[in-house]
C-alpha cells in the first residue's frame, strides 16, 4: 500500500508541473497584459508607450517567455510566489482571507451536502421506485438544475422583500467573531450546499442500490440481521466509498469554483479573485491561484487514495 | 446431420418480436420509469418549440419597443417585457435554440471526445494511458471558470467558441468514465477475438470497443446536456456567454434581470424557470436512463 | 491677483450660476454639522496600490483620498466640480504672461508621521508626478509636460514655471490624483507610498484587509480646525452592485460615491422612502462610437454622418434612462458645465435633430449616395455590461431602423483596448471619463492619431488639431467657448468623426442621515470626507 | 452434397507432423511498481512450458485456475508477449515476426473462448461478426461471397443461415458457443485454442459442443489444444494430456497412459478428486483429498513447486526443481520420486 | 446416523415464486413439493435457471423484492409454516435456525468487514452472546471447518484468505449459531476440484457430527452421486423426478435425468465415440409450451406430452418421475437414441 501512495503522492508532481505550464502559456497567449489592463482602462489620459514598456520591464515582462517561466517556478519550487502584478504586494498576502473564506464556505457547504446526501440516498436507495425514492430525486435533481446563482438572488431578495434584512457584507473570521461569520456564510453555504448534495444524493442511492445487490448483503440477511444493522454495519461502509470519491471532488471543486455564488452573495473568495486577476490580467496571482486550486484538487483527489485504503482492507493490506 | 431438429425448435425470437422491439422499448421505459419518461417528454417538447420557433414565438425576439419597457404579463405579452421591451416569452422560445445548440453541442462534442481519448487510453494501455491519464489529470484540476475565461478571451465570444469553452472540461471527466468502462472491455474476449483475428488497432477500438460504452457515453451524454445549458447560463450570467441581442437564457438573467427582480421579476423568473425545467429534464432523463443501462442498478 | 485671471474666475463662477443641474447643493448652510460616527460606504473595486499618482481608478480614490491633500481642490459645494480652491495652498498668483505661478503654503500643516508639510513636500510630489524618475511610473507625466520647472524658493512657496500659457492649469494642479506625499520618504524610497499612508488628510490610516475592507479614522491634529466631523469611516470593498445596493437597503452603508442604476434608486426609493435621499448629476463619463476610418466603408463621411443621423438621442435618452446609466444628451461637454453647447444649439448638430424621420430619411439618402446600403457591421464593444450592453443593444436597433445590420462583438475588458490600438474593429465603443469637465482634458482625445494614439478613428484632422490648440490658449472664456463649439461641430457634423451617445448619469441614492456631501459630474471628486457628516450619529 | 464442401480443407499432410511446438515458454506478469515504485512484484503465470501439438491431433491442457494454462493459450495466440522461450508455428518462431507477419499467423491460429456471452460483441450482429474476419483478411473479398460463406459457416455448425442478422442477446448460451465457433472458422485456421469452450455451458449443453467441435476436427482436419479444468470432458475429447500446476507442466502423455496410470501425484489427486456420477461407484472409491490450497504464483514454494501438499514429498522436493523427464516412451513426467 | 426418516424437518408444499420481467411473468418455481428430514442430505438438481436457487432464497424469505415474490404454497418448518411468519419472526429463524452458503465464496463475505465480525455478529444477535462468548464461539466454528489459529484469523478481511477459505469461512458462518438445517446454493461451483473435494467433505462430516440437515443445490451429478442421500431433479421450475441417489442414478424414470446421465463424459467409462447431449436449449421460462417443459427436447415424447403436463407420480416406492412414458424408458448404460455421425 505504501508504494502505492508514494507513487500516487509522487505522480502529482508531473501534474502539478503541466497545469503550471498551460496556466503560464495560456496567460500569455490571451490578449492584453497587466500594464494595458491598468493604464488603459480607459478613464485617465492616454498614457505613453514609453510608460507602458517602462512598466513592462519593471514586471520583467520584456524577458524572454522561457526566461520568465524558469523565474517563476524556480520560485514555486521555493513556496514564494512573488508578488500580484496589480497590487504589487505578496501573493500570500493577497490570497491568505480570500482563502480561508472559501475553504470555510467549501467545508460548510460540503457538510450541509453530506448532511442531505447520506439520508436522502439510503433511503431512496431502499424504497427504490417508490414515491419517497421519486421526491428524493426530484429534490435532488432539482437542486442540480437550478443555477446556484438563481438560487443565490432569490434567497437574498427573498431576505431583503420579507425580512427587510441582508447578510453581513465583510467577512469576518470565524475566530474573531463566529455568531457574525456564520450569519454572512450559513447562506452560500446552503445554495451551494444543496445543489451539491444533489450530487451526492445520486452517488449515495446508486452506490446504495449496487451494495444492496451484492452477496454480502444477501448473507447478512441470511444471517438473520436486523435491517439497521445491515444498513449501517454491511451497507454503507461500501457504499461509501464511492460517495466519499465525490465528494470529495466537489469539495476541491468548490475551492476555486464558486465564482457566481461568490458574486451573488458578495464573497470575496477565491472565486472571485480568479476573475478579478485574470481580467486584471495579474499574471502571477492568477498563475498561483491556478496552482493553488490545481494542488489542492490534486492532493483532495490523493486524499480521496489515502482514504480508500483505509476504509477498503483490500487496498489497506495490498 | 441431426442439428437441424435441434435449430428449428429454439429459434424462439420471431420476427414480429424484432418488429415491435423498439415500441416495446419506450413503452417499458415510460412504465418503469416514470420520471425519466416526464423528463424525455419536456426534451422532446423543448426540441419541438426550438424547432418551430418562427412559428410559435408571438413575436420576433429582437424587436425592442420602448413603448413597452418593462410591461408585466398581460393579454400582448404573456410574460411580460424587458428592460427594452422586447417580449420575454419570445425570447425564451427562441432562447431554447441557443440553449439547446449549447447543450447538444457541447455535450456531444465533449462526451465523444471523451470517449475517443478514453477508449484509446484503454486499449493501448501502459505508457500511453499513463501520458493520456496525466493530462486528463491536468484538464481536471484546471479551475473551469479559468479555462472559459481564457478560452473567452483568446477566441471570443461566439456561440461556437462557447461551446468549445464548456466542452474543455467535459472532456477528461468523460474520458474517466469512458476509459474505466473500456478497461473492463478491454479484458472482453470479444476483443481478445478481435485481436486474435488480426484486426488493426482502429477497428478494434472504434469496431469493437467503442460502440460497447455506448451506455457510459449516453449517460454522460445526458448528463452533460444539462450541464452544458447551466454552464451557459452561467458564463453567460458572468458576462461570457452569447451576447445581446441574441436570445439567451442566461443572458436573459443577466443584469437588469437583477436590478429589476423586484420591480419587475418576470424578466428573471421565467428565463430561470425555463433553464431549471430543462436541466431538470435532461437530469431526470438521464437518471432514468443510467438506471436503465446499467445493468448494476437494474431491478427485477 | 492679477486683474486678467480676475476675469478669468468671473466667467467661470457666472458659467456656474447659471447652472441647471438635478440637485439643489446639499443644505450644507441649514443645520449646523454634527461631529461623530462612523461613515459606511461600499467600493466596487479596490485600490491595486496605495499611490494616486500611479493609478486610474476611483477604487484608490475613495478608500484612500482622506488621508491626503492636494496642492489644490475642487470646491466641494461646487455642484459642477470645476472651481478649483485651494487645499494646502494658502492662496497663488499668477504672472502676466501667464507662466509662472506662485503658491503660499499653509502653515502648521502635519503629516500622520508628525512631520512638518513643507514647500520640499509639494516640490518632491509633483516632482515625481511631472519628472518622475527612472523606475517611477506616472500616468499623467504628459498631462503636465507644460510645466517647465517646480521650484521651491522657501518653506512656504512653491513656483511652477510653465512652459506656455495654458488655461486649464490650476485645473489641472486641483487634480484629485495629485496627493502631497512626504519628501524625505520620497527621496528614500519612491515605491513607499504604493503600500503605505502617510498623508496630511483629515483621517488617518487604521487598516486593510485585503478584500475585505479600509478604516480610516479622524486625524486629531487635522489643519482644518473643526474637521473632520466624523469619528471615522470604513469602505467596503464590494464588487458586486446588487451587494451594494443591498448594503446601503439593509442600512449597513450609507452611501456608495460611484453610482447606482436607476433600477437600484428606485427600488431603494421605494423600499425606503424618506431615509434614501437621491443626489444626481450628469457625469462627466460618455460612451461614443468610433468608427474605424480605415475600414472601408468608413472612411466615407456620408456613411459616418448616416450612422450618427440614424440615432434618435432624445427618445433613446428617455428610455435608456430607466434602465441604464446614460440620460444627458451632450456634444463634447457635460451639460451645465461651463463650455457645454446650450441645448438649442446642439439640435443643429447632425443626429440631434429633434425631427428623427427626417434625419433617418437623410441618413438612407446618404448610405445610397455612398453605395453602403444593407450595410453589415461589427461593433466592438467592451466587456463591461453598465452601460456599454444597453447602449449597444440601443445602437443596433437604431441603425437597424436605417437599414443597417450590426453584430455585436463583446471583447473582454482587458483585451479591448489591444482591439483598438490595432484598429482590428469596423465600429467600436469607445469610452472618455474625467475627473473634471474641462475641454484641454476632455478634447485631446479626439486630435489626429499621429499626435494622440488614444484616437481610435485612426484619422487625421488638420483643421481639428488647430482649433483644439487654439481653444486651449484662448484668452477670454468667450473666446474658448466659440472654438470649443466649432471643434464640436465639425468632430461631430461635418466630419462626423466619432458619434457621441448620451452622457453618463450619475445616481447616488444615500442614507438620509448623510450631509455636507456634493454630487458632481465626476466620482473621483469630492472624497476627502473632510466636510461630511452623519445627522444621528453612529449607527451601525 | 454436403453444405460445407465449398469450405477449402486443410491440405493433404501426412498426419503426425509438429504444427506447433512450445518451448520453454515463461511469460511473468509484473504487478505494482510504476513511475517511481520501486521494484514490481513478479508474477511467474507460466514458467518454462514445453509441448508439442502434431497436426490433426487435441492435446488437452488442464490444471486448476491459476495454474497458468490460459495464459500459455494467449501467448501462443499472441495475446500476451511471451517473457522467454518460443511458439514454433508451422516452423516459425512467431515471437519474433513482424507485425505485418503476425497478422498473416493469426488467420491460421484461432481461438473459442470460454464465456459465450462475453466473447461475443453485443453490438453486432453474427453476420458481421462472421463476415469481418474474412474481409479483413481478404479471404473472401467479394461481398456477396462473404454472405454464402457467412450462412455456410452458420449451418457448419448447426445454426439457421438466418441467425446471421440476430444479436448475440438473442440467442442462448449453447447458440452462441456455436456461433464463437463458427467466427473461429472463418479465417480457415489449422489450429484452434479452445479456451474453457464448455465449461460455462449449461450440461445438457456441454455435450452438444463437444460432439460438434469432434465433428469439426474430422471434417476440417483441425488440430485444437483444449484448455479445461473438467477432466472427464478433457478425457473425452483429448489425444494428449498435459497437466499443468502453478505454471509448470507436471506431466504429460497421452490420454489413455494418464487416466489408466497416472505417475504425478498432482495428476492422481486430481483425477481422485473428480466425483463420479454414480453412488454406488462413489460408496466404494478410495479419494486422495488434497490438503491445503493452491500457493500464490507470487510467492511459489522452492524446489517442486507441488510439495508443499504432495502427500509423497520427501526432504530433497522443497530443494530441487524437478525437471520434466521421460519416465516411459512418450510419457513425460516432472518428479523426482517417479 | 440414527434414523429419523419420520423427522420431517422441512416440508416445502406447492411452492410458487414468480418474477415480474419485462418480457413478461416467469414462473421460477412453480408449485413445488419437497422436504428434508433432520440429519439428511437432500439435493436439488438442475441447470441454470430451473429454479433451485429461487427455491432456497423462497425457504429464507429472501427473494429480491419487489421483482419476485412468494405466491403460493406453504414451507413447514418444525411446525410453523415459514410464509406465514412476520419479517421479524422470519428473521430469528434466519441464521438461527436455517443457515444459509452460498456459490461464490469471493463476493458473499463483506470485504470491508473483519472475518470475525462477520461470524460473531449472528451469535450477538439470535443467542445473546457478549462479544467475548461471541469470540470464542467463532474460534471453535473455525477450528471445525478447519481453520487453525482461528484468534489470528479472525481479525484478518476476507481477501486474505483464498477461495477455498473463504467458503470455510461461509460455512463457519452458518454453523455458528447451530442450525437444524444449511442450505448451500452450489457451494463448490466455483471452486477447484481439488478445494471441492476438500469442502464437500467438510461438509458431509460437519452434518454427520452436529446432525444437521443438508440441502445441496448443484448442477454436477458427480457431487449429487457423493454427497446426497435423496435428490430431487428440477427442471423448468418444477421437479421431473426424485428419489434416493441411487435409485435416480441406477435407474432414472425421466428422459430429462436419463440424458443428464447420458450427456457427460464419466472417468469410469471407456471413451465413447461420440457424447449423447440432450438436444435443443434450455426453455424460456416466459414462454413455455403448454405441455410438459421438456418435451420439445425429448426424443421419447409422445402426442400427450405436448398437451398435458404430467403430474409427479410413483414409479416404485418413494421414486416418482413426472413423465408419461416413465416405465417405457431405456436405462442409462442402452445405446443412445441418435447416434452422432459426421456427414
Amino acid at each position: 500500500m505504501w508504494r502505492y501512495l508514494i507513487n500516487r503522492f509522487l505522480l502529482m508532481i508531473p501534474t502539478l508541473l503541466g497545469v503550471a505550464i498551460i496556466i503560464f502559456l495560456l496567460l500569455r497567449v490571451i490578449p492584453g497584459d497587466v500594464v494595458e489592463a491598468k493604464f488603459m482602462s480607459g478613464e485617465g489620459s492616454g498614457v505613453s508607450n514609453e510608460v507602458l514598456a517602462a512598466e513592462r520591464a519593471r514586471l520583467g515582462l520584456d524577458k524572454p517567455v522561457w526566461e520568465q517561466f524558469a523565474i517563476w517556478i524556480w520560485g514555486v519550487a521555493r513556496f514564494d510566489f512573488g508578488i500580484s502584478m496589480w497590487t504589487g504586494g505578496p501573493i500570500s498576502e493577497e490570497i491568505a482571507l480570500r482563502f480561508a473564506l472559501s475553504l470555510q464556505v467549501a467545508l460548510m457547504a460540503t457538510i450541509v451536502a453530506t448532511l442531505l446526501a447520506l439520508p436522502l440516498g439510503v433511503i431512496a436507495a431502499l424504497k427504490q421506485d417508490t414515491w419517497v425514492d421519486y421526491a428524493v430525486r426530484v429534490f435532488s435533481i432539482a437542486g442540480l438544475a437550478m443555477p446556484s446563482f438563481w438560487l443565490g438572488i432569490l434567497m437574498i431578495l427573498g431576505f431583503l422583500i420579507f425580512f427587510k434584512w441582508v447578510p453581513p457584507m465583510v467577512y469576518t473570521p470565524f475566530w474573531i467573531d463566529p455568531w457574525q461569520n456564520m450569519v454572512q456564510l450559513v447562506w452560500p453555504a446552503l445554495a451551494v450546499g444543496y445543489r451539491y448534495s444533489a450530487v451526492a444524493t445520486r452517488m449515495t442511492r446508486s452506490s446504495m442500490l449496487e451494495v444492496l445487490r451484492e452477496d454480502y448483503i444477501r448473507t447478512a440477511r441470511a444471517k438473520g440481521l436486523w435491517l439497521k444493522l445491515i444498513l449501517v454495519r454491511h451497507a454503507l461502509k461500501n457504499a461509501m466509498l464511492p460517495v466519499v470519491t465525490v465528494i470529495g471532488l466537489e469539495f476541491a471543486f468548490l475551492l476555486g469554483g464558486l465564482v457566481v455564488t461568490e458574486q451573488v452573495f458578495n464573497l470575496n473568495g477565491l472565486g472571485l479573485l480568479f476573475v478579478q486577476a485574470i481580467t486584471r490580467r495579474d499574471y502571477t496571482l492568477t498563475q498561483a491561484l491556478v496552482l493553488l486550486v490545481a494542488a489542492a484538487f490534486i492532493f483532495v483527489n490523493f486524499a480521496m487514495d489515502v482514504m480508500y485504503a483505509w476504509l477498503d482492507p483490500r487496498i489497506r493490506f495490498r | 446431420m441431426s442439428t437441424a431438429t435441434d435449430i428449428a425448435s429454439v429459434d424462439t425470437v420471431t420476427a414480429a418480436d424484432r418488429g415491435r422491439r423498439w415500441s416495446a422499448v419506450v413503452a417499458d421505459f415510460c412504465r418503469r420509469r416514470p420520471l425519466g419518461a416526464i423528463g424525455a417528454g419536456v426534451v422532446v417538447l423543448m426540441i419541438v418549440v426550438a424547432l418551430t420557433a418562427p412559428g410559435i414565438a408571438p413575436y420576433d425576439p429582437l424587436n425592442i419597443d420602448f413603448a413597452a419597457m418593462l410591461a408585466p404579463p398581460d393579454a400582448a405579452h404573456w410574460l411580460g417585457t424587458d428592460a427594452y421591451g422586447r417580449d420575454v416569452l419570445s425570447r425564451i422560445i427562441y432562447g431554447s435554440q441557443t440553449a439547446l445548440i449549447v447543450g447538444f453541442g457541447a455535450a456531444f462534442i465533449g462526451a465523444t471526445a471523451g470517449a475517443v481519448l478514453g477508449v484509446g487510453s484503454a486499449y493501448f494501455g501502459g505508457r500511453t494511458d499513463l501520458v493520456v491519464q496525466r493530462f486528463m489529470d491536468i484538464f481536471i484540476s484546471f479551475p473551469l471558470i479559468i479555462l472559459a475565461l481564457a478560452m473567452v478571451a483568446i477566441l471570443g465570444n461566439t456561440l461556437p467558441n462557447l461551446i468549445i469553452a464548456i466542452t474543455v472540461p467535459m472532456i477528461p471527466r468523460c474520458s474517466l468514465v469512458i476509459r474505466s468502462s473500456a478497461l473492463s472491455i478491454r479484458e472482453m474476449p470479444y476483443v481478445d477475438a478481435a485481436r486474435a483475428a488480426g484486426y488493426g488497432h482502429a477497428r478494434i477500438i472504434l469496431r469493437h470497443m467503442l460502440p460497447n460504452v455506448m451506455a457510459p457515453y449516453l449517460i454522460m451524454l445526458t448528463s452533460f446536456l444539462g450541464q452544458a445549458i447551466l454552464l451557459e447560463a452561467s458564463l453567460s450570467f458572468l458576462g461570457l456567454g452569447v451576447q445581446e441581442p441574441t436570445a439567451a437564457w442566461g443572458l436573459m438573467l443577466r443584469g437588469a434581470a437583477v436590478e429589476f427582480a423586484e420591480t419587475a421579476p418576470w424578466m428573471a423568473l421565467f428565463p430561470g424557470l425555463a433553464i431549471s425545467l430543462a436541466v431538470f429534464a435532461f437530469n431526470l432523463f438521464g437518471d432514468s436512463l443510467r438506471d436503465a443501462l446499467d445493468p448494476k442498478l437494474r431491478t427485477g | 491677483m492679477n486683474a486678467r485671471r480676475m476675469t478669468w474666475f468671473a466667467g467661470i463662477l457666472s458659467a456656474t450660476a447659471s447652472l441647471l443641474l438635478l440637485t439643489a447643493a446639499d443644505a450644507l448652510a441649514d443645520e449646523k454639522p454634527r461631529s461623530g460616527g462612523e461613515l459606511i460606504f461600499p467600493v466596487p473595486s479596490e485600490p491595486p496600490s496605495y499611490d494616486a499618482h500611479r493609478e486610474q481608478t476611483f477604487g484608490v480614490i475613495h478608500p484612500v483620498a482622506p488621508h491626503y491633500n492636494g496642492l489644490l481642490r475642487f470646491d466641494p459645494t461646487d455642484p459642477t466640480g470645476t472651481k478649483p480652491v485651494a487645499d494646502l495652498a494658502e492662496s497663488w498668483t499668477v504672472s502676466d504672461d501667464g507662466l509662472t505661478y506662485i503658491f503660499k503654503l499653509r502653515k502648521g500643516v502635519k503629516f500622520h508621521d508628525g512631520a512638518e508639510m513643507t514647500s520640499a513636500d509639494v516640490k518632491a510630489s509633483y516632482d515625481k508626478i511631472v519628472f518622475p524618475p527612472a523606475g517611477v511610473v506616472s500616468d499623467r507625466k504628459g498631462q503636465y509636460t507644460v510645466v517647465k520647472a517646480i521650484e521651491a524658493p522657501d518653506a512656504n512657496t512653491v513656483v511652477f514655471r510653465l512652459k506656455w500659457p495654458a488655461v486649464s492649469f490650476l485645473a489641472s494642479l486641483a487634480s484629485p490624483w495629485n496627493w502631497i506625499y512626504r519628501a524625505e520618504i520620497l527621496a528614500k524610497d519612491p515605491h513607499w507610498y504604493e503600500t503605505h499612508i502617510n498623508g496630511t488628510g483629515p483621517f488617518t490610516f487604521v487598516e486593510h484587509v485585503k478584500g475585505s475592507h479600509w478604516v480610516g479614522k479622524k486625524n486629531p491634529n487635522y489643519w482644518d480646525k473643526g474637521k473632520p466631523y466624523l469619528d471615522g469611516y470604513r469602505a467596503l470593498f464590494i464588487k458586486s452592485s446588487a451587494a451594494q445596493v443591498a448594503a446601503v437597503r439593509g442600512e449597513r452603508a450609507h452611501i456608495q460615491f460611484r453610482g447606482f442604476t436607476p433600477a437600484d434608486r428606485d427600488a431603494l426609493k421605494a423600499a425606503l422612502g424618506d431615509k434614501i435621499t437621491v443626489a444626481e448629476s450628469p457625469w462627466d463619463c460618455l460612451l461614443m462610437v468610433a468608427p474605424n476610418h480605415q475600414k472601408k466603408p468608413f472612411g466615407d463621411k456620408r456613411v459616418r454622418r448616416a450612422l450618427t443621423l440614424a440615432l434618435d438621442r432624445y427618445a433613446g435618452s428617455k428610455a435608456l434612462s430607466r434602465i441604464a446609466i446614460v440620460k444627458e444628451v451632450a456634444g463634447v461637454q457635460v451639460p451645465g458645465t461651463p463650455y457645454a453647447t446650450p441645448p438649442a444649439e446642439l439640435e443643429k448638430l447632425a443626429g440631434y435633430g429633434k425631427d428623427i424621420n427626417a434625419a433617418r430619411a437623410e441618413a438612407k439618402k446618404l448610405l445610397k449616395e455612398a453605395g453602403a446600403e444593407g450595410l453589415t457591421f461589427t461593433l466592438s464593444n467592451r466587456g463591461v455590461p453598465m452601460p456599454y450592453e444597453p447602449v449597444a443593444v440601443w445602437l443596433i436597433d437604431q441603425w437597424r431602423q436605417i437599414g443597417v445590420t450590426v453584430k455585436q462583438e463583446v471583447v473582454e475588458a482587458a483585451a479591448y483596448y489591444g482591439v483598438l490600438k490595432k484598429g482590428e474593429f469596423d465600429i467600436a465603443m469607445d469610452f472618455q471619463c474625467g475627473y473634471t469637465v474641462e475641454p484641454d482634458l476632455d478634447l485631446y482625445k479626439f486630435t489626429s492619431r499621429s499626435k494622440n494614439p488614444s484616437n481610435f478613428g485612426f484619422y487625421e484632422d488638420k483643421v481639428l488639431d488647430d482649433l483644439y490648440e487654439k481653444q486651449s490658449r484662448a484668452k477670454t472664456v468667450d473666446e474658448r467657448k466659440k472654438y470649443v463649439r466649432e471643434f464640436e461641430k465639425r468632430l461631430l457634423d461635418e466630419e462626423a468623426h466619432y458619434m457621441m451617445t448620451l452622457q453618463w448619469h450619475r445616481i447616488i441614492p444615500h442614507s438620509s442621515k448623510v450631509h455636507g456631501w456634493q454630487v458632481t459630474p465626476s466620482h473621483y471628486l469630492n472624497n476627502m470626507l473632510d466636510t461630511v457628516w452623519l445627522s444621528d450619529g453612529p449607527s451601525h | 452434397m454436403s453444405v460445407a464442401e465449398n469450405l477449402p480443407e486443410a491440405p493433404p499432410q501426412a498426419a503426425g507432423d509438429v504444427i506447433l511446438e512450445v518451448r520453454d515458454l515463461t511469460k511473468h506478469f509484473h504487478l505494482g511498481g510504476g513511475l517511481f515504485g520501486g521494484p514490481p512484484a513478479v508474477v511467474k503465470a507460466v514458467d518454462g512450458v514445453s509441448f508439442s501439438i502434431r497436426r490433426g491431433e487435441t492435446l488437452g491442457l488442464v490444471g486448476e485456475s491459476g495454474c497458468g494454462k490460459t495464459t500459455t493459450g494467449r501467448c501462443i495466440l499472441l495475446l500476451e508477449q511471451p517473457t522467454g522461450g518460443q511458439v514454433i508455428f508451422e516452423g516459425k518462431d512467431l515471437t519474433k515476426l513482424s507485425p505485418a507477419e503476425i497478422r498473416v499467423v493469426r488467420r491460421k491460429i484461432q481461438v473459442i473462448f470460454q464465456d459465450p456471452y462475453s466473447s461475443l460483441n453485443p453490438r453486432m450482429t453474427i453476420g458481421q461478426m462472421l463476415d469481418e474476419p474474412m474481409a479483413v483478411h481478404g479471404i473472401v473479398p467479394e461481398r456477396r461471397a462473404r454472405q454464402d460463406r457467412v450462412r455456410e459457416l452458420l449451418t457448419v455448425v448447426g445454426l439457421l443461415p438466418s441467425m446471421a442478422s440476430r444479436y448475440p442477446h438473442e440467442l442462448s448460451g449453447g447458440q452462441r458457443q456455436r456461433v464463437g465457433i463458427a467466427r473461429a472458422l472463418a479465417t480457415e485456421p489449422s489450429l484452434i485454442i479452445c479456451d474453457e469452450p464448455v465449461s460455462a455451458l449449461d450440461v445438457s449443453i456441454q455435450a452438444q459442443i463437444v460432439n460438434l467441435l469432434e465433428n469439426l476436427q474430422e471434417q476440417f482436419h483441425l488440430t485444437y489444444l483444449f484448455v479445461a479444468h473438467d477432466l472427464s470432458v478433457v478425457r473425452h475429447i483429448s489425444d494428449r494430456v498435459a497437466v499443468m500446476y502453478l505454471g509448470k507442466v507436471a506431466e504429460i502423455t497421452d490420454r489413455t497412459a494418464l487416466y489408466a496410470e497416472p505417475l504425478h501425484p498432482y495428476t492422481q489427486a486430481l483425477l481422485s478428486a473428480v466425483p463420479i456420477p454414480d453412488p454406488e461407484i462413489e460408496s466404494h472409491r478410495q479419494r486422495m483429498v488434497l490438503g491445503g490450497e493452491v500457493p500464490s504464483a507470487l510467492n511459489p514454494p522452492s524446489g517442486c513447486v507441488f510439495h508443499p501438499r504432495c502427500p509423497i514429498a520427501i526432504e530433497d522436493c522443497k530443494r530441487i526443481v524437478p525437471e520434466v523427464r521421460e519416465v516411459r516412451p512418450g510419457h513425460r513426467v516432472a518428479c523426482i520420486r517417479v | 446416523m440414527t434414523d429419523v426418516a419420520a423427522d420431517t424437518l422441512l416440508d416445502v408444499r406447492d411452492l410458487r415464486t414468480e418474477f415480474a420481467t419485462s418480457h413478461g411473468v416467469v414462473r421460477a418455481v412453480d408449485g413445488v413439493s419437497w422436504d428434508v428430514r433432520a440429519g439428511e442430505t437432500v439435493a436439488l438438481v438442475g441447470e441454470s435457471g430451473c429454479g433451485k436457487s429461487v427455491s432456497a432464497l423462497s425457504i429464507m424469505g429472501l427473494v429480491a423484492r419487489p421483482a419476485g415474490r412468494v405466491v403460493g404454497g406453504e414451507i413447514w418448518f418444525k411446525g410453523r409454516d415459514l410464509l406465514k411468519l412476520s419479517e421479524d419472526e422470519m428473521r430469528d429463524i434466519r441464521g438461527r435456525e436455517i443457515a444459509m452458503v452460498f456459490q461464490e465464496p469471493m463476493t458473499s463475505l463483506n470485504p470491508v468487514l473483519t472475518v470475525g465480525r462477520q461470524i460473531t455478529e449472528a451469535c450477538e444477535i439470535h443467542l445473546g452472546y457478549t462479544p467475548t462468548q461471541a469470540h470464542a464461539r467463532a474460534v471453535e466454528v473455525l477450528g471445525f471447518v478447519g481453520i487453525p489459529d482461528g484468534a489470528r484469523r479472525l481479525k484478518q478481511y476476507p481477501h486474505q484468505f483464498s477461495g477455498g477459505m473463504r467458503q470455510r469461512l461461509m460455512i463457519a458462518i452458518a454453523l455458528s449459531c447451530r442450525p437444524d438445517l444449511i442450505l448451500a446454493d452450489e457451494p463448490t461451483t466455483a471452486l477447484d476440484v481439488t478445494i471441492q473435494a476438500q469442502i464437500l467433505d467438510l461438509m458431509k462430516d460437519l452434518s454427520r457430527q452436529f446432525g444437521t440437515a443438508n440441502l445441496i443445490i448443484t448442477h454436477n451429478l458427480g457431487v449429487v452421486a457423493r454427497y446426497a442421500d435423496r435428490v430431487n431433479v428440477m427442471y423448468a421450475g418444477k421437479i421431473v423426478e426424485r428419489g434416493t441417489a441411487r435409485e435416480i442414478y441406477a435407474n432414472p424414470r425421466h428422459p430429462y435425468t436419463l440424458g443428464l446421465l447420458r450427456s457427460v463424459p464419466r472417468l469410469d467409462e471407456p471413451k465413447r465415440a461420440r457424447l449423447d447431449p440432450i438436444q435443443g436449449q434450455p426453455p424460456d421460462l416466459t414462454r413455455l409450451p403448454p405441455g410438459c417443459a421438456f418435451a420439445p427436447r425429448c426424443a421419447f415424447a409422445i402426442d400427450r406430452c405436448r398437451a398435458e403436463v404430467p403430474p409427479l407420480t410413483s414409479v416404485g416406492g418413494a421414486h416418482q418421475s413426472a413423465c408419461w412414458v416413465a416405465d417405457s424408458l431405456p436405462g442409462v448404460a442402452a445405446k443412445p437414441v441418435a447416434e452422432q455421425v459426421p456427414a
